[in-house]
């Protein structure tokens, strides 16, 4: 179970770092972080104590049992997925750099409240 | 971008084709070891990147403005989308594996599991291309290009 | 109903042959585009006869083995149709209106293929009986909704586009968090499959804090007032036809839809999410009004609206009887139409004199009077006047919200209904009203496409009421209630049928 | 094999909390890599070597993207500064994210145990995974047969992607009359 609340507080790190940071390029890290997080938590959970890689071979014995395979199935597409989050994200900081030439947020600020 | 030092250059000129090529075997072993479109997609745009990296993208800058990595994506992209539809086309439903049913295939060899390994084929085209333009876009393109 | 998969595939296959038929010629984006919109709207309206009852189509082929669900599959149901329906009719016009209003812009190609791709993503995110599939699908429609945010690369629409992204990322990461402990505790993906398996188990703390995780994103997606800080900047900053979809179609797939299939068909409804539906939806409808009044940017002040908006369909929902579900949906439906009608109108007012300030117009009943004529009726459907079709859903939501026991709240959404009539005044007012300035003496009317998509769309507005007749109500609206107010026996539904 | 899982995530945590609070960006980025690099040795030991290939090469072309991202602009985070407000952030930060921490610990233990997971849909996989689709990889029987929908998703979602990058890195969006 320590392993799976040790996620979460990567998790909550992530979380931390994107309400409180005040840098356009910290809170892309901090998304990265919990994307990180989530893809750590799945993993663990597919995780079967004993267990195998689930790719079977020619000599595979009737008797090993494997790790559960939908979660790895499922982070793949997640890592994807937060690559393509994290490039548009990388794209759109670096225009608004070119824009406002600062990536403090607090400067970043032409619309009203 | 400036290339680096000719060590640099030399051991990437070595590593890249045959970073290349591991990519190409992992997309086209996908269904029977680790890895797959994906995981060797990537491998076959790292191949690029480190090439351009170590070269330094000045010389190659009118290369990469008129070669369209996009194009690349959207027919790789499009293939994937056909092997998807051919299950349709064929009066099945959706996304079904429509070689198994009719030739199986040995199973462990590469030739077997039907569609899967020439949707393997697909996704990787479609990675290398696009991870390849992600990189140019922010790394190599100025202000004003057009890709 | 083999043709299900169509709603996903058409989009997406134009969406990849887009950039590279844009490179051929400048005007095929324009004409695929617009065919692919149109023969999904056709598809959805043919598609309103499978409403009445449940099928399921088996991705792959994958029959469930022994009563496990293998593969992915999709669901259509009542609610179903009536949001393809809503997405796909309003996909078209938005992309009719887009022919002359992208001109403004360029890299047409682009634009449509995001369009198709967002619209791909909407009607995934609908059809799918799938949790991960329907995230995939959040996260195109996601995706390229950030970057059409950002489509006119201004610096202020970068910065919303940012902020949306940072907020629609982390929603999403609270959505995966959600999917993953509800993996690790029923050991199944497909949402019926899900439902049977939680029926047998008594409601434990996992069940609570997966459903706090769901709510939290989905609120950010949809915009609830708590988390609905992005959403002012979002709207405004796209171009006008994805101002319509985002405001009209996209915050209720992603919050009310999504919120609905998996608190009402899969977790089950509690009282408390019912009560905290319906607090939150009176704080939105409210509070989004007030700030709404006092904006003078003309897209901004419709944003707040939407807020507003979405809080008379929550609390709708929130009500959990058969009556205020009707009137959440068909008030869903008919906000669709009036909000999409008024960012075309806004639209159309910024593509005519450049300005979306509300101060600097004046005089352009004159100069612009089909414009004048749509908003006019646009107004007096979002302030609730009949016999507009705004009129009664909310008699509707105020009726379920006296039926319930709760006047209260009906008293809100009235006090509500009111201050929008008057926030939409001051935009006749200063928009259409007053003299003619001479700065705008050299403007004319929108071109015919755009007054198109807005005639179409004032028709539906004003003939919607109709909707309600017995006959008609039992074809589209009442299918879509069932799903909602027999919640648990949508598993049922699904395995067995 | 959990003390040394226990000591990369430890690590993991490390590099999260030195990429976040770093002055300097670049090395904000190469920390967030080791905490990417840590995450694939997690994944070899929970016998996900799919995972592990896959996060290996995209944390490396993250990292490069990134960097030339950086290098492009500048590297310096200049915004730290303490005051009344930050002190209320903080505040309300770390109470509400003990109340997390406390609600998932007590919901973990409702939930199965580390290395015991719910085979249901997982274990007719395992069994029929090979002889319905052929693959030996169950794990690429099930991302492009069982749920290749999915995985057409998630290749729409890396092009849509792209077409955003390249939609936002134009240098005009408004054509002006």
């Amino acid at each position: 179970m320590i392993v799976f609340v040790m996620a979460i507080v990567l998790f909550l790190i992530g979380l931390y770092g994107v309400l409180v940071k005040r840098n356009v390029f910290k809170i892309l890290i901090a998304l990265s972080i919990i994307e990180y997080s989530v893809n750590l938590l799945f993993a663990l959970i597919g995780y079967r104590r004993g267990g195998t890689v689930p790719i079977l071979t020619e000599g595979t014995k009737a008797g090993t049992f494997f790790v559960d395979p939908i979660p790895q199935a499922l982070v793949l597409t997640a890592i994807v997925i937060g690559l393509g989050t994290t490039a548009l994200l990388a794209a759109v900081a670096v225009r608004l750099y070119e824009k406002y030439d600062t990536y403090d947020v607090r400067k970043i600020r032409k619309l009203r409240g | 971008m400036k290339g680096m030092t000719l060590i640099v250059k030399c051991i990437s000129q070595l590593m890249a084709p045959s970073i290349f090529l591991l990519g190409v075997y992992v997309v086209l072993h996908g269904h029977l070891t680790p890895g797959g479109g994906f995981a060797g997609g990537v491998l076959i745009a790292g191949s690029f990147v480190l090439l351009i990296l170590a070269f330094g993208s000045d010389e190659v800058r009118s290369q990469i403005l008129n070669w369209n990595a996009t194009a690349f994506e959207s027919v790789g992209l499009f293939v994937f989308w056909f092997l998807a539809f051919w299950g349709l086309i064929r009066g099945t439903y959706y996304f079904t594996n429509v070689i198994t049913k009719v030739n199986p295939g040995l199973p462990y060899h590469l030739f077997s599991a039907g569609i899967i390994p020439l949707c393997n084929l697909a996704i990787g085209i479609e990675v290398a291309a696009a991870l390849f333009s992600i990189f140019i876009c922010l790394a190599i393109l100025k202000v004003g290009d057009r890709i | 109903m083999n043709w299900l998969p169509l709603f996903v595939a058409v989009p997406l296959g134009i969406a990849f042959l887009t950039p590279v038929l844009a490179k051929l010629w400048k005007g095929f984006p324009d004409i695929v585009g617009n065919l692919a919109t149109g023969f999904l709207c056709l598809l959805s309206l043919w598609y309103l006869r499978f409403g009445q009852t449940t099928s399921v189509y088996y991705v792959g082929g994958w029959e469930p083995l022994n009563g496990m669900p293998l593969g992915i599959c999709m669901v259509l149901d009542g609610l179903t149709v009536l949001m393809l329906l809503v997405v796909n009719v309003i996909g078209f016009l938005s992309t009719l209106y887009s022919i002359s209003y992208m001109e403004h812009y360029t890299d047409k190609g682009k634009y449509y293929t995001l369009f198709l791709l967002m619209t791909t993503g909407l009607n995934g995110i609908v059809i799918s009986g799938d949790l991960f599939n329907i995230f995939v699908f959040f996260e195109i429609t996601a995706i390229s909704s950030y970057a059409l945010v950002a489509f006119g690369v201004e610096a202020e629409e970068l910065e919303a586009s940012f902020k949306y992204q940072v907020l629609g990322g982390l929603a999403s990461s609270f959505i995966l968090l959600g999917i993953a402990l509800f993996y690790h505790l029923t050991g199944t993906l497909n949402l019926a499959d899900a439902s049977k398996v939680l029926t047998g188990k008594s409601a434990s703390p996992v069940l609570y804090f997966i459903g706090v995780l769901f709510f939290i994103g989905f609120g950010l997606k949809g915009a609830f007032m708590p988390f609905h800080a992005w959403l002012p900047d979002a709207h405004p900053s796209a171009p006008a036809p994805i101002s319509a979809m985002l405001s009209g179609v996209m915050i209720k797939v992603l919050g009310v839809y999504a919120m609905c299939r998996v608190f009402f068909n899969v977790i089950g409804m509690t009282p408390v999410i019912l009560t905290t539906l319906m607090v939150l939806g009176t704080v939105s409808m409210v509070l989004g009004v007030f700030l709404a009044v006092g904006q003078w940017d003309l897209k901004r002040l419709l944003a707040y609206h939407s807020i507003s908006q979405m809080g008379y369909i929550v609390l709708g929902i929130g009500l959990g009887t058969p009556l205020g579900i009707l009137g959440g949906l068909f008030h869903l439906m008919n906000h669709t139409v009036f909000k999409s009608l008024l960012f075309l109108n806004a639209g159309s007012l910024e593509f005519a004199t450049g300005t979306r300030n509300l101060k600097r117009m004046g005089g352009l009943k004159d100069k612009m009077p089909i414009t004048h004529f749509t908003t006019l009726i646009a107004s007096f459907s979002i302030a609730g006047l009949p016999p507009f079709n705004g009129f009664w859903s909310k008699l509707l939501i105020v009726m379920a919200c006296i039926q319930a026991g709760h006047p209260v709240y009906a008293v809100w959404a009235i006090l509500g209904s009111l201050l929008t009539l008057a926030s939409f005044m001051k935009v006749m007012r200063y928009a259409f009203g007053g003299e003619g300035k001479t700065v705008w003496e050299h403007v004319r009317e929108v071109p015919s496409w755009m007054c198109l998509a807005m005639i179409v769309l004032v028709v539906l507005s004003t003939t919607m009421g109709l909707l309600l007749i017995p006959s008609l109500k039992a074809a589209v609206l009442d299918p879509a209630v069932r799903v909602l107010s027999d919640g648990l026996s949508y598993a049922a539904n699904v395995l067995g049928g | 094999m959990l003390t040394i899982l226990i000591l990369l995530l430890v690590l993991m945590i490390l590099g999260a909390i030195v990429a976040l609070e770093s002055k300097d960006l670049l090395s904000g980025v190469i920390s967030l890599g080791i905490c990417g690099f840590a995450l694939t040795i997690v994944f070899l030991l929970v016998q996900a070597p799919d995972l592990a290939i896959v996060q290996i090469i995209v944390e490396t072309l993250t990292l490069v993207i990134l960097i030339a991202a950086i290098l492009k602009t500048t590297h310096e985070d200049t915004t730290e500064a303490f005051g009344l407000r930050k002190l209320l952030v903080w505040g309300l930060g770390l109470v509400s994210i003990a109340v997390f921490l406390a609600v998932s610990i007590h919901v973990f233990s409702h939930l199965p145990k580390f290395g015991y997971p719910v085979l249901r849909i997982a274990q007719v996989y395992l069994d029929q995974g090979l002889p319905l689709t052929g693959a030996a990889n169950i794990v690429a029987a099930i991302i492009l047969d069982f749920r290749g929908y999915d995985t057409l998703g998630e290749a729409t979602v890396l092009f849509t992607s792209v077409a955003g990058t390249v939609a936002v890195l134009r240098h005009i969006g408004r054509k002006r009359p």
